[in-house]
């Protein structure tokens, strides 16, 4: 078992699926020749060459359309949007065709495709490069969404989404692509909906995804100090979402903060927080908290932005506030 | 318009090919008088776009390509469909929301799949199956399977960012595509003159070197040469091609439409064109058909319609576990 | 006071506008000539000739950006969008653009932008035509999202909007538009941010937005036969959400039912849901129920389409489950 | 490419403002070199685009236009900010992220904002203000206020949709704005020979009509004299006009950049085009200059860097009420 980076995980992955199965094709704006513009790509063109690792132009809704058709094709399609600002432009390709082609042909239809983006802030690129807009995905039946938080999720997921006949998008986060992590070779895989139990606890649980299990577990770290145990979960995707390991875990701690970068009105931390009401009313013994990224735009300077963000400290803080 | 002018029948077209066509229009003539009627009828809901006086671009077009060739059309598709061989009760049943329809009743008319026949389906997003013609366009490169695609839309949807990067990507990969473009002059009630800086939609084409034409969208003959012509060169790997098919649809822009925004005389002007008895008229003219081939004809394609209608009227409507299937494929394939 | 149609209020609110100040301009997709797809526009060209009442193309990314651009050049740009379904080709104008000038510019620009669209299923249009996708554009800091019910809503909420500095975004439903109800003349407006107490109950309390009000108030109307008094909540906007009406009605009456159109996972419901767990948690008799759409596109054969469709029996049946 | 000939100094022009435009270009040279190295010691973060080598354009096009004029540009945005007389302290402060910012520290490099310069903004969405310019041009045509709109953006911001429904707006409601394009053949590591059908940028406006042309993006006078002659037609109500300006960035797409994709020897012809020097050659040429003038410039710059960039870390860093400040405009105005 190897110890390598988040974005090593990835590449190395995708590297095998191009080697696996000549039906896989890579294609993005600067995938190629820059190597990735989080340099996830690279080295890719020099080992599989033109044909199989593809710069586009920069043209999103055909980027995403094109690799529709393909897959519908007969290909594989691995699409890199470089961030999911971008996807926007895109969105109307996911929301009404990705999603939509099964269905509406009767089940005739299906798009295995992958779409890879880079969500998250905290590079201080400002509001429209720092969005976390993964909760909006979430929301659309037809497609599947993962949310890999370490390299062994990047890795196991990702070889999933590989096997899936169905549309996936999957959100890496900016502020993960460089930690290193343990990931297992081979036949390694990690199922859809399957959220990992990443610390042990019984004093309230702390729910993140992404770049957000992070701030969970320092919080846990913090809270230690004040005597409370804290469990953490990596939800791992978010469509499905494994309501059976959140719900288990807050019946046994009665108390549960959602962690998120996106902005919490409107989030997708509120389903979390609505479901566990919903499934486990009677164990809570405190609301659920919710600790989000501030109502506002992402600003540059870097205290703004920090500031915009969630922290351990606000974590540990709501889960303080439930005991 | 290059060519307008009458021109002779092509000489490598068997005389049952030739009529075949005429069938082809007259069905879906018929067809949709008869989807106006159910409609009217309340059989059929939601939006309804008939594809009534652009037969022959449909008919013309299809008959060009081979069996296999991928289509991708418009919501006004029901004319592409039949064109294409797609069974007319299905069809008729996916009008009705019936299970046996073509799409299983969830789609209804905006959205007729048949992928048996290559048929890849009626989209409802103005220009937004532009992009997936593209990408089936690139799988069959990269799969080097000999299979190119056509994809129909509108004048309407030239002006949306999707055509311009569907444009320029299939040009610069050389993708085996071609473009058509239904020009019926209005995108609902908007005459393209007020919407776009240039109106002989072909030109825009020349912005991504990619080889276009203007052709007479009521003549279903120019309609079949021009797509052969335009096949040849995509199958052979010269890349995509555009097509611009003149064309008027002679009823409103759905069965909703109170039609404020344009004139009688420029409909009766257009009706004078009709495709269908101009062709008529030259089969005739050639000694290709005569009357009674014709009565039959219409006889024949009056009862395909009435058992399409019979057919939907009669089958089931889809069960409730149909919601919860088919949001996910389920097996690999 | 006169009962008119909803269309119609929109349409003497525009006409009223269109007449006070010659900088507003009502532009999109066959608003002039066609008299605009859902008839709200119909008379306008007539009325103020083609350089105030305007046809585009059809190209959403353009309308919406040349509307913001408009703005910010001393206009007051009217932006009808047809439907929601289509504004995702514009979705990267409203949230990177409208929603964040002001932010990004420091406070230089403001986008006084109304945008006004059809949301909305039941008319079986299929799948790319009938979604409800308002809980998007709730997220987004820097807009404001107004949803009116009755026709009163209809003139009162766009007659606040048209003072607004901000761009906003009207989310009509397609099954109101033809239906009447009373509109005071005049001066009368709806300040964005207080929800509407409709009918008044001890029980429950159901909380609807646009069409599903009218799912609550039949619901309201099922429960009387059981001996349940539902109070019913209609929300007007949707940002800013009027919190303190929904918790003092949900104190009041321990129980709370929300309901949707839109897909219940990850949508705007569980927002409501979760916000009365945070502000109400210890009058809360049982777990806030929430009642949506299903979890498909929307099918276009009536009876599955009307069973993806929440309806006023499900509602009451929630309810019910809560006593 | 039309004119890349030398040509003799306007002479309608007078020597200060020949030199005037010498003093900009190498205030912009100077201040993407002190941005460069307050990057790289940490003063500055995010992304960071450098103007360096584009400089005739931004100051050869904005000169030609009147101060009231709009502009609106994308995120590589100090040239033209500083060419339109934004204050180079608060642009400072913006890239330190600074209260004093332009943005209010809000924005960074990517958002410079001065709206009483009528400078609009930079814009970090590619092609995404495109439309904006439109409405903004929109405003000025039905204020009639004699304000037309210049809008710049990169040779990869064409294959985007925006591009395309921006053109063609402008054109059919002939709109007083100018589109120019800013080809340094790269967009990011992308060569436009690899991603665009078409690689003269300016026949893509043929499409829609639209007058277009390409210039020598490394001419500040041909730059001038080309947005000048655009800008005539464009005031007086003909519609919109298109510029290719031709150029190289002589650094990386920013600060991030390994430039893996292009070569050493490629990067070292354009330096030889140096826009300034050759600049300053023509105007020693003809008397406009002597060595002294160019050395007395020199200090200039120099002293408004270095004290921009000592404003700019004297400048208070924003308080934490400035987050929740100008999300929404709460004046009417
Ligand atoms: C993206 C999008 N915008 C708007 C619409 C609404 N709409 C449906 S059809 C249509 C007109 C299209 O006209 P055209 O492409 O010329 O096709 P025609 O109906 O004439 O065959 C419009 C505006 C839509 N379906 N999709
Ligand atoms: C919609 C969108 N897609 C992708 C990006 C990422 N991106 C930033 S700059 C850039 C290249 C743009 O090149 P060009 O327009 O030629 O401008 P240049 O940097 O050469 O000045 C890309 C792809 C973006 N910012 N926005
Ligand atoms: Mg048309
Ligand atoms: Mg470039």
């Amino acid at each position: 078992m190897a110890e390598i980076a988040y974005r090593e995980a990835l590449r190395q992955t995708m590297r095998e699926a191009l080697i696996a199965d000549e039906r896989v094709i890579l294609m993005g704006e600067d995938v190629g020749a820059y190597g990735g513009s989080y340099a996830v790509t690279k080295g890719l063109l020099d080992e599989f060459g033109p044909d199989r690792i593809i710069d586009t132009p920069i043209s999103e809704s055909v980027i995403v359309g094109c690799g529709i058709g393909a897959a519908m094709g007969g290909l594989r399609p691995l699409i890199e949007l470089m961030t999911i600002n971008f996807s926007l432009l895109a969105f109307d390709q996911i929301v009404n065709n990705a999603a939509k082609l099964s269905y509406m042909s009767g089940g005739q239809i299906s798009v295995p495709l992958i779409i890879r983006m880079a969500g998250g802030a905290g590079s201080q690129l400002a509001a429209q490069h720092s969005q976390s807009l993964e909760g909006w995905y979430a929301h659309i039946p037809g497609i599947k969404v993962a949310v890999p938080y370490s390299p062994r999720d990047a890795r196991g997921l990702l070889r999933t989404a590989l096997t899936e006949q169905n549309p996936v998008i999957i959100i890496e986060h900016t502020a993960l692509y460089a930690r290193k992590g343990e990931v297992p070779d081979g036949d390694y895989a990690i199922p859809f909906g399957e959220a990992e139990v990443i610390r042990q606890g019984s004093d309230v649980t702390l729910i993140g995804y992404s770049g957000s299990v992070f701030q969970a577990l320092q919080a846990a770290d913090l809270l230690t100090e004040s005597g409370v145990e804290a469990e953490v979960l990596n939800l791992r995707t978010l469509r499905p979402l494994d309501v059976g390991t959140i719900v288990a875990s807050v019946r046994r701690t009665n108390r549960a903060v959602v962690v998120e970068d996106d902005w919490k009105f409107g989030g997708f931390a509120g389903e979390i927080s609505a479901t566990i009401m919903e499934e486990a009313f009677d164990d809570l013994d405190a609301p659920v908290a919710r600790v989000c990224g501030a109502d506002v735009p992402i600003p540059y300077a870097k205290e703004l932005e920090q500031a915009a963000l969630p922290s351990a400290q606000q974590v540990a803080d709501a889960a303080l506030k439930l005991m | 318009m290059t060519q307008l002018s009458e021109h002779a029948v092509p000489q490598d077209l068997d005389s049952s090919h030739l009529v075949e066509m005429l069938r082809q229009m007259m069905l879906i003539r018929r067809f949709e008088d008869k989807a106006a009627e159910m409609y009217a009828r309340g059989r059929i809901a939601g939006f309804l776009h008939l594809y009534s006086g652009e037969e022959a671009i449909a008919v013309g077009a299809i008959n060009a390509l081979n069996d296999d060739d991928h289509l991708f059309t418009h919501y006004r598709d029901h004319g592409h469909a039949l064109a294409r061989g797609v069974d007319p009760g299905r069809i008729m049943a996916e009008l009705f929301g019936r299970e046996t329809g073509v799409s299983r009743g969830k789609g209804g008319s905006m959205h007729l799949f048949d992928v048996e026949r290559s048929f890849m389906g009626g989209y409802a997003i103005v220009a937004g199956h532009l992009p997936l013609a593209c990408g089936m366009a690139f799988a069959n490169q990269r799969l080097g399977n000999g299979r190119i695609v056509l994809c129909v839309f509108g004048d309407g949807a030239v002006n949306e960012g999707e055509f311009h990067e569907s444009l320029n990507l299939a040009a610069v990969w050389k993708l085996p595509v071609i473009f058509l473009c239904e020009n019926n002059f209005y995108g609902m009630g908007t005459d393209i003159r007020r919407v776009s800086a240039v109106i002989e939609v072909y030109k825009r084409a020349e912005a991504y070197a990619m080889p276009s034409r203007q052709v007479d969208g009521m003549n279903v003959l120019e309609m079949f040469e021009a797509t052969r012509r335009a096949a040849t060169g995509v199958r052979a790997g010269e890349g995509p091609a555009f097509l611009e098919a003149i064309t008027f649809r002679f009823r409103g822009h759905s069965m909703a439409d109170p039609e404020f925004y344009r004139r009688k005389e420029e409909t009766a002007h257009w009706r004078d064109l009709d495709p269908i008895n101009s062709y008529r008229a030259r089969l005739q003219q050639h000694g290709v058909i005569d009357n009674g081939t014709f009565e039959e004809l219409e006889a024949g394609v009056e009862a395909v319609v009435n058992a399409a209608a019979e057919f939907a009227e009669s089958s089931p409507h889809p069960g409730p576990q149909s919601l919860y299937e088919d949001i996910y494929a389920e097996e690999p394939r």
